[in-house]
């Protein structure tokens, strides 16, 4: 009979908390935009999921094992937690707190004491380890991400470069905005925190889940969430402001056909691009050095077998795991709280201020340019590649059915993932 | 532990074991059969959903999307808050 | 001359210990069965192969570094470690026993002191830990099996999860025969070994290797050895029980066609399943819900690339590590023992109960249904998919050369992998 | 940290980040587009590398290649040392 | 201002030592050769590239934690360093000195104080430790290698083997012109060094790899290029030494058809070599273990789709991470010294000493075979599977345009890969 | 170590590794030539087995298979305790 409470007092129904029944239907929720109104699927399916096993009341599968023993351990467990994170309060609340702000030997002082007790790390939270913690598996999707990117249209034309520099204002526009909140006392962001957020705003999801996983931890499920819902937004999010800030005669313009590129140079730029990064930014070092390095293997032509696996094989079981990783950190405790809500609005502001900026540059550019620069390329240059060169090209068809802008956009697109990592180099540089 | 004892272990094991199997896979049926009731009244024979182009697939979300998005999770977390006033 | 004395001394021929050589046929036994008789060849190849290397003499693959210092270590650095690990004994065996009981701070202790002194783990051992002691490699194998389970059969006719649920009644009858051994003093298990061995009788290798490595480590060999072995004999032991319970009648007996079931049926079930699971068994949770993700990226037919690589480089990658890694624990010292004869033969028992119980509750089934349930498809609840409803399906035919069983077989067969998860999770939430 | 500081340090960020982000991107710009002169200028057209068989390929390789690579690695340990001296 | 100029100070501009801008170079010399000479490329394009990013300044990719606080971190913190390695000095050189020399706890603890005070291992870094340093990613190419290595041909004439052993002369010349350098006050080898430089002539990669990686790490960058150019150049470099050594008349011999193999011949040998290396040789176990292995997959024909994995996905993301950790060990500190040079040097002469002990092997076999011995097959014993058994088909063709010599030469082939991985355990074996 | 020592071990390796290398892939030619002999004296040209579809190739097992895998593991397990007699 003991048994019998005792399962049903264990039992998810028993013990489920409110938030964690929200933040199921939250995971739900993402299922379903992922699945019906195909929301960046390959990244919000993993995501959403992973969203709902981490609130599974009493399973623990997002937390390490300290955390499971603070709240499922005895008292004289929690009091040696405590004590090896030097602190003399009993409260497993307090020691949580602790636990999160400790140097790496007392987490792992805490971590062995939790483990001797018979606490062991959930199956999310050591993926999440292994994953993003290590910083491997955004790497390793940008590899894969250099490996599909053709930087032909870009080289053709490496002026779209500026388009995908002006476009990354929306990053920095963002970063204010939170400081401005906090200032306001509405939200509580560190300026860790408005980086990471601002990051968002660069459209491009590995880029933002490493940033935030070295300066806001706590941050990176809702950054991720918002990055990709947005990213699959931009269809939605870019074309009014594109028509706003275009007259019909720019969107009308017709830009001259792109020069054909050779393998050679595809094959430089990624080199060229490294040992730039090389020379003026370290920070940006592991990000694009991995890009390039991508990239690399799928120009030079004569490793096509690493290239393949890449973009294939490896960048979708790296993919499983981190939207699983992403997941965890939708547990409600770290996700239902307002400084979410500021994510999501700040986020959507990015966004807008990135596509503004990138039209008002190309417009600004076609002023000093010899050769003809259609301002809707300059939306492309926030990269959500390659749905944001797509949005360009529609604009620009409705406007002139014989104006094919593809790949014109592609350029600046392309130059949005670069501009985005650029400045992600340069938050981690200052504030990291 | 002495042997009868482990007997009993096994014992209440098997009952609480197979008691539990048949309880779970007998709501799993009550709620399978509902969900299928459910689907097939209010989402009768759905148009079998071609895995279309993503690029085409995408641009046919509703246009109100994006405020659904912050709308259901604001809802959620001032939900959340409400219970949770400290 | 020292160095030609020292080779031969440390080579395999002037040090292999008896049962290492029997091991070693075992393991070649293994391979002949699994490549001659088809015998699950996936596993048991790897797990045969890792056998043999396992039983290496003086290679020590198998081994963590405690052990291999613990046997071929100085007086000293012996002497050491037993203080790491808190007695003060000097002999080899006292301290190996202490070190397979000790706290993870005390483990790590004494892995501290073998490395030191120059041991390392052995690779195989690695391939453990990483594969089978972090819970991975099971849980990503039956995300795979999500993948390419069709839960279609299922949910055309769900009464037949009671099918599953019966054939259950193999394991926990396998528990109560291992306790009863133990008992009448022929073997020595405990409850938590009692019922890892009882999973056996679920047909499931991942989840039997799970529980196992959970709830009785020590026997995780023995268990998966049995468990697929038994697999790939369900053609063999079921017929004569399925014949013996039912009536030629019975047997001819027609079902009547599956409704057809709709895309969206298909992609709420595994969300049905794991909100129940979240509901009442989060014990089960990491199982289950690996499972339900891998069918839920199958079904949901957005995310068509990640299920694909779940399905196969991902699932083939992991399945030969958890191959090699299970067979480390057929090293001699683990293997040659009375009780993995106890195992053996409480296998087979189990898959009998199991299959019986099906044909049972199929027949009880019948009696009270609308619609005729064929008793044959009862024995497809103990899952081994798909052979078990194969099976169903071909002693239905001898019976009525029209009748066409192998659908609604699958119908209980999948179901009896959900049933089987459900027993581990109760498993682990009371003795684990 | 107090809000003005905040603020301070977010416009900061923005000033250096844009600037360093066009700084950067410019160079890029000035790069590529010496490259490409470069590369279309000494290497034109290259006739289209078609993948072909490795066997076919690698005895291509002049046989001056492995003099050459000793030869580079060697001058560059040499250079270095040179500066190095302890 | 202060940010501006901390910028530029801590870019690659300002940082840059001519070391580092050496190895780009060499980074940037190895690319070429891969892409444009295709010289293996499969390997050098991940070693270059990986190479360049180690010598990004600032970057600290390639470096440890403990490396990158010495370098960056403030006096207090390097003399915490000191302290937990157990020394007063405040150097960074001499605490570096004691950490590569330091063991496993001294290791951890200056580790822990590293990552406390806020530095962190590099992406190359922690690759190195997953891939190599582990021993996995070595092994692991090794099994794929096995599964893609056809027997058939040394099982046809198993004499071939003979040539296969002579070859390893090479190998073991090396070792005595490495420690003879030594001796000579040119270089400073230890035996464990030679040892490693020896296994160039192998002409095996990942053994290579292996070997270095347990018996001398500091020179793996160096010996892993020297082996991966010089198997890429085994077309140039034998040709003028078969030529020297044979009569036109010996070339021209022509060599009896080879009978057929039996597939249940094919499953036996991996296990009949595994035996034998489980008898003889415990130290060769985990390198011949995983190549049988991945053998043993391909011939038994039950496993393909694991043969499959082993082959394609599986190989070529470890080959990725092998690269790129490869390339972390071209760190200028590491790799500019003398005796880069001198490992270069050796390494072309084991080749050469390979070519030579397996053509004349050959011709003394010839001398007392029944059937007809082409010298020329001699020099495939090298290794260097498939490129060397190419040489000796052409030049036997060269010689008597009717005779085709690529299947006779694929046996001594495959033979000098056990061969090499024989005298690798042997090396372990003695000096390891 | 000094250098006399250093050769001297060098020269040790060399002779009992090479020693080793030709005695293990002698006594591999003996062993491989011998299974050959025996593999095509006992299992003559099998049949080729074409990798047959599982279904069928599974219930080929003859009858006796489970009964021969667990006599197999209990005699191999009785042989080693009685040796083992503690
Ligand atoms: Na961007
Ligand atoms: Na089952
Ligand atoms: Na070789």
């Amino acid at each position: 009979m003991d048994k019998l409470i005792n399962l049903f007092v264990s039992s998810g129904i028993y013990q489920i908390q409110w938030g964690q029944a929200v933040m199921i239907v939250v995971g739900l929720g993402l299922l379903f935009l992922a699945i019906k109104k195909n929301f960046e699927p390959l990244l919000l399916v993993p995501i959403g999921f992973g969203g709902i096993l981490a609130n599974i009341p009493e399973a623990g599968l997002a937390f390490s094992a300290v955390e499971n023993a603070l709240h499922l351990g005895k008292p004289e467990l929690i009091a040696q937690i405590g004590q090896a994170l030097g602190i003399d309060s009993v409260d497993p609340k307090v020691i949580k707190q602790a636990y999160a702000s400790a140097s790496h030997s007392a987490h792992n002082a805490a971590a062995a004491v939790a483990m001797d007790g018979g606490f062991n790390n959930g199956m999310l939270y050591n993926f999440y380890l292994v994953a993003i913690a290590s910083g491997a598996a955004p790497l390793i999707i940008f590899m894969g991400v250099g490996a599909m990117t053709d930087f032909g249209p870009l080289l053709a034309n490496p002026k779209t470069l500026f388009l995908g520099a002006a476009a990354q204002f929306g990053i920095f526009a963002t970063v204010l905005g939170a400081v401005g909140l906090t200032a306001l006392g509405l939200m509580e962001f560190s300026i860790q925190d408005a980086a990471a957020i601002g990051i968002i705003g660069g459209a491009d999801g590995p880029t933002a889940i490493y940033v935030a996983s070295l300066l806001a931890p706590q941050l990176l499920g809702a950054i991720a969430v918002s990055a990709y819902s947005y990213m699959a937004l931009v269809p939605m999010i870019q074309p009014p402001i594109m028509r706003a800030l275009t007259t019909p005669e720019e969107r009308k313009l017709a830009m001259t056909q792109l020069r054909p590129v050779s393998k050679t140079e595809k094959i430089m730029f990624p080199l060229v691009l490294l040992i730039l990064v090389a020379m003026l930014l370290p920070d940006a070092a592991p990000l694009l050095g991995m890009f390039c390095f991508g990239n690399l293997m799928r120009e030079c032509g004569v490793v096509e077998r690493l290239s393949d696996t890449a973009q294939n094989a490896l960048i979708n079981i790296v993919t499983i795991f981190l939207g699983l990783s992403v997941g965890s950190k939708l547990s409600a405790d770290k996700f239902l709280d307002i400084n979410t809500l500021g994510i999501l609005g700040l986020g959507i502001i990015a966004f807008g201020i990135g596509t503004a900026c990138g039209v008002l540059m190309a417009k600004l550019m076609n002023k000093f340019s010899s050769t003809p620069i259609n301002p809707l390329i300059g939306s492309a240059g926030v990269s959500a590649v390659p749905m944001a060169a797509r949005v360009s090209n529609k604009i620009g068809l409705e406007a002139n059915p014989q104006n094919f802008l593809l790949m014109h956009a592609m350029g600046p697109n392309v130059a949005g993932v670069i501009g985005s990592a650029v400045a992600a180099g340069v938050m981690i540089k200052f504030v990291g | 532990m002495n042997s009868s004892n482990l007997i009993n272990e096994g014992l209440a094991l098997m009952g609480f074991g197979m008691g539990f199997v048949f309880v779970f896979l007998t709501l799993l049926v009550v709620m399978t059969t509902l969900m299928s009731r459910l689907v097939n009244r209010f989402l009768p024979e759905p148009v079998p959903v071609p895995a279309k182009p993503r690029a085409a697939a995408a641009p046919a979300a509703g246009a109100g999307d994006q405020e659904q998005l912050v709308a259901v999770i604001s809802a959620a977390i001032r939900q959340y808050r409400s219970r949770h006033k400290q």
